[in-house]
C-alpha cells in the first residue's frame, strides 16, 4: 500500500495521507494537532485489511512518520529543557526542514527518472558478440596505456611485511545463551532458591551485567525466575520461578 | 558540397553504421575519427547524414547519442515483436525506493551507503544491492572512514537515455522556491515559540 | 499493391529489421511470422523489400540469408576500421591486486601460480585470470609439480611501451637495497609468508 492510498478520517484532517503531510508542511494544520497515533493505527489498520506487507511501502510510510513525530516532539519539548538540547530550536526546526525537504528532493528526481526509465524501455540494443574476427586483440592496434613504475612500485610494495593489526579495539562478546547458564547454574545451586544480583553480578562489567538482565527477562517469560526490586536503585533478588528446573527449553 | 565530397559523406556514413552495428557500446566521436581515419568535421557530417537517415519512424533501426557515444538501437515499434521473438526479460520498473537511492547516487556521485541512509531516513541496503545487481550503479572505491562509495555507470546513462551525466535534470526543479522554504520555516519557528511561551 | 498494404508491408520490414538487428543468430521465417503476428506471405513480402533497401553498397549493414534464416551483417568496406575499432585491447585501470600480480610475473618468469598466491600472502585466481583474459600474461606449461606456469606476453610490452623485458624499471629504484633476481624472490617469498600469517 502505497501512503498516498492511506486515507485518513481524523477530527482535524481527512483525506489522503500524502495530502496531510503536504498541508502539515505548509502549516495549514498545525503538527501539534495531529493525532500521529492515530494515523499509525489507521495505518496498520489498512495494512491488515489489505492482508499484504508491502516492504517500499512500509518503509516510505515509515520514513515519513518518523520525521513528523521527530518534528512534532521537538515542537511540545518545553522552553526550559532547550539550553540542554543540542540544537536550539531554531536548528532544530531548520535541521528538520532541512532534513524533509531533502529527502523530498531525491524522492522526486527518483520519480522523474523512473518517468525517463518507462520512456526510454522500448530502445533496445543489440547485445550479439562480436564475429570471430574481431575478438582476437591485434597488436597493431594497441599502444601504450600503463606505466612501467606501476609495477616496480607495486613489487617494492610487496617487499613490506604490513604492521601486525591493533586488535585492541576488539571487545570479547557476551553470549545471552552463556548468561542463561549462568543464572540456571547458580540458582539451581543456591540453598534457598535465592540469589542477590549484586553478590552475584556486581563485579561483572557493563555490557556482562546487561546482557544478564536479559537472560533474567527471557527466564522470567518463560516463569523459570522472578525478581524483586523493593526500592529504586535497590537489590535486585531473584528466585526460583514455577517452572525453574522442568527441563531446559529450546 | 561537391558530388564526390557528398558521396564520400556517404561511404563515412555506411562505415560509421556497421561500426555502431558491431560495437557492444556506444562509440564516442573520438574513437570514430580514429577508426575511420577521418577528420572530426567528417565524422559529424556523416554522423548528421546517418541521423536523418536513421531519424524515428524511417527505419527498424534509429541513431542514439547516449552514453558520451553513438549507438544504434530498434524503434520502439518492435519492441513487443521483439519481446516475442527473444523472449528477454523485461526491464522491471523501479520501485519508489530503488528510484530515491539512484537519484541519490546520480547526483550526489560519489556518494557512500551511510550518505544514501541519512538522505532517506532508512536504511538502503536491498536497494543500493539491487541497483548494484542490475548493473546500474558500482562500488567506486571506499570513503575515508571505510565506507563503501558509489556511482553510476555507463548501463544507467544507457537505459536512462542520457548522452552523459550533465544531461540529468536539475535537481533544483524539484525544490520549494526559496520564499516557501523561508516561510515554512518562519511558521515552524512560530510554532515552536507559542509552544514554548504557552 | 494497394498504397496501405505497401505502408503496411514497409512499417513490417521495419519491424523485422529490428529483429534482425537485436537478434545473435540468423532469424528462420517461422520465427518471424510468429513474433511479428503476420502471414508468411506478408512476412516474404516484407523481406523481399528490406532486401531491396539494404542491397549490398547502399548501407552499412546487408541483409543475408544465412544458416536457415536472415541475419544482418556488415558491409565488407567496413572490415578495416572495425578491426581498428574493435580490435583493440581492452586497457582498465589496474586494480592494486592486478598491478602486484603482474609485477610479479613481470618480474620473476616463469612464475607459478602458487607461488604467486605465495608472495601476495592471498589467493590470486581472479587477478590472474583478468590478466589472461586481457593478454597480459599467458600459460607457458607446468612446473615439475604439476603447476601452470605464466610469463607475460607481448601485448604487455606493447601496453606498457617496453622494448623488452630488460626494460622493466629496476627493483632497487622502488626499494634501497639493490639485489638480483635470486635474491629478489627469495625476499618477496619472505614477506609474503609473514603477509599470510600475519
Amino acid at each position: 500500500m502505497r501512503t498516498a492510498d492511506l486515507e485518513l478520517d481524523l477530527d482535524v484532517f481527512a483525506g489522503p495521507f500524502d495530502l496531510l503531510l503536504a498541508i502539515v508542511l505548509r502549516e495549514e494544520i498545525s503538527l501539534l494537532e495531529v493525532p500521529l497515533g492515530e494515523v499509525v493505527v489507521a495505518y496498520i489498520e489498512r495494512l491488515e485489511e489489505t492482508g499484504e506487507l508491502e516492504l517500499e511501502a512500509a518503509t516510505e510510510f515509515l520514513v515519513l512518520i518518523a520525521a513528523l513525530l521527530e518534528l512534532k516532539s521537538r515542537l511540545m519539548l518545553p522552553a526550559a529543557e532547550e539550553p540542554e538540547l543540542d540544537l536550539g530550536p531554531e536548528e532544530a526546526a531548520d535541521e528538520l526542514l532541512a532534513r524533509m525537504l531533502e529527502y523530498r528532493r531525491y524522492r522526486d528526481a527518483g520519480a522523474e527518472l523512473s518517468r525517463r526509465f518507462e520512456a526510454e524501455r522500448g530502445y533496445l540494443y543489440r547485445s550479439a558478440p562480436l564475429p570471430l574476427e574481431l575478438r582476437r586483440v591485434s597488436l597493431e592496434a594497441s599502444r601504450q596505456a600503463y606505466d612501467p613504475d606501476r609495477l616496480g612500485v607495486a613489487l617494492g610494495d610487496l617487499l613490506s611485511t604490513p604492521a601486525v593489526p591493533d586488535v585492541s579495539h576488539i571487545r570479547p562478546t557476551v553470549s545471552l545463551e552463556k548468561r542463561l547458564g549462568v543464572l540456571r547454574d547458580l540458582l539451581a545451586g543456591s540453598a534457598r532458591g535465592r540469589i542477590d544480583f549484586d553478590e552475584a553480578f556486581g563485579t561483572e562489567d557493563r555490557l556482562t551485567q546487561a546482557v544478564t538482565i536479559f537472560a533474567l527477562l527471557e527466564m522470567y517469560k518463560k516463569g523459570e525466575a522472578t525478581w524483586t526490586q523493593r526500592e529504586t536503585f535497590g537489590a535486585i533478588e531473584i528466585a526460583r520461578g514455577p517452572s525453574a528446573g522442568s527441563g531446559v527449553p529450546a | 558540397m561537391s558530388p564526390s565530397a557528398d558521396s564520400s559523406a556517404t561511404a563515412l556514413a555506411r562505415v560509421i553504421e556497421a561500426l555502431l552495428f558491431l560495437s557492444p557500446d556506444p562509440v564516442p566521436v573520438g574513437e570514430l575519427v580514429e577508426a575511420c581515419e577521418a577528420s572530426e568535421v567528417q565524422v559529424r557530417n556523416a554522423l548528421d547524414l546517418l541521423a536523418e537517415e536513421l531519424a524515428p519512424g524511417r527505419r527498424g533501426i534509429v541513431l542514439r547519442e547516449i552514453g558520451g557515444g553513438y549507438a544504434l538501437a530498434t524503434d520502439p515499434a518492435a519492441e513487443l515483436p521483439a519481446r516475442r521473438l527473444l523472449a528477454r526479460p523485461k526491464t522491471p520498473p523501479l520501485t519508489p525506493a530503488q528510484a530515491e537511492t539512484l537519484a541519490i547516487v546520480a547526483y550526489l556521485q560519489p556518494v557512500s551507503r551511510p550518505e544514501i541512509a541519512r538522505i532517506r531516513g532508512v536504511s538502503s541496503e536491498s536497494a543500493v544491492q539491487t541497483l548494484a545487481e542490475r548493473g546500474l550503479i558500482e562500488e567506486s572505491g571506499r570513503s575515508r572512514f571505510g565506507a563503501v562509495i558509489y556511482r553510476t555507470t555507463e548501463l544507467f546513462e544507457r537505459l536512462f537515455g542520457l548522452t552523459g551525466l550533465d544531461a540529468l535534470p536539475d535537481p533544483a526543479k524539484f525544490d520549494p522556491t526559496p520564499e516557501d522554504a523561508a516561510e515554512l520555516r518562519e511558521r515552524l519557528l512560530k510554532a515552536g515559540e507559542q509552544r514554548a511561551a504557552g
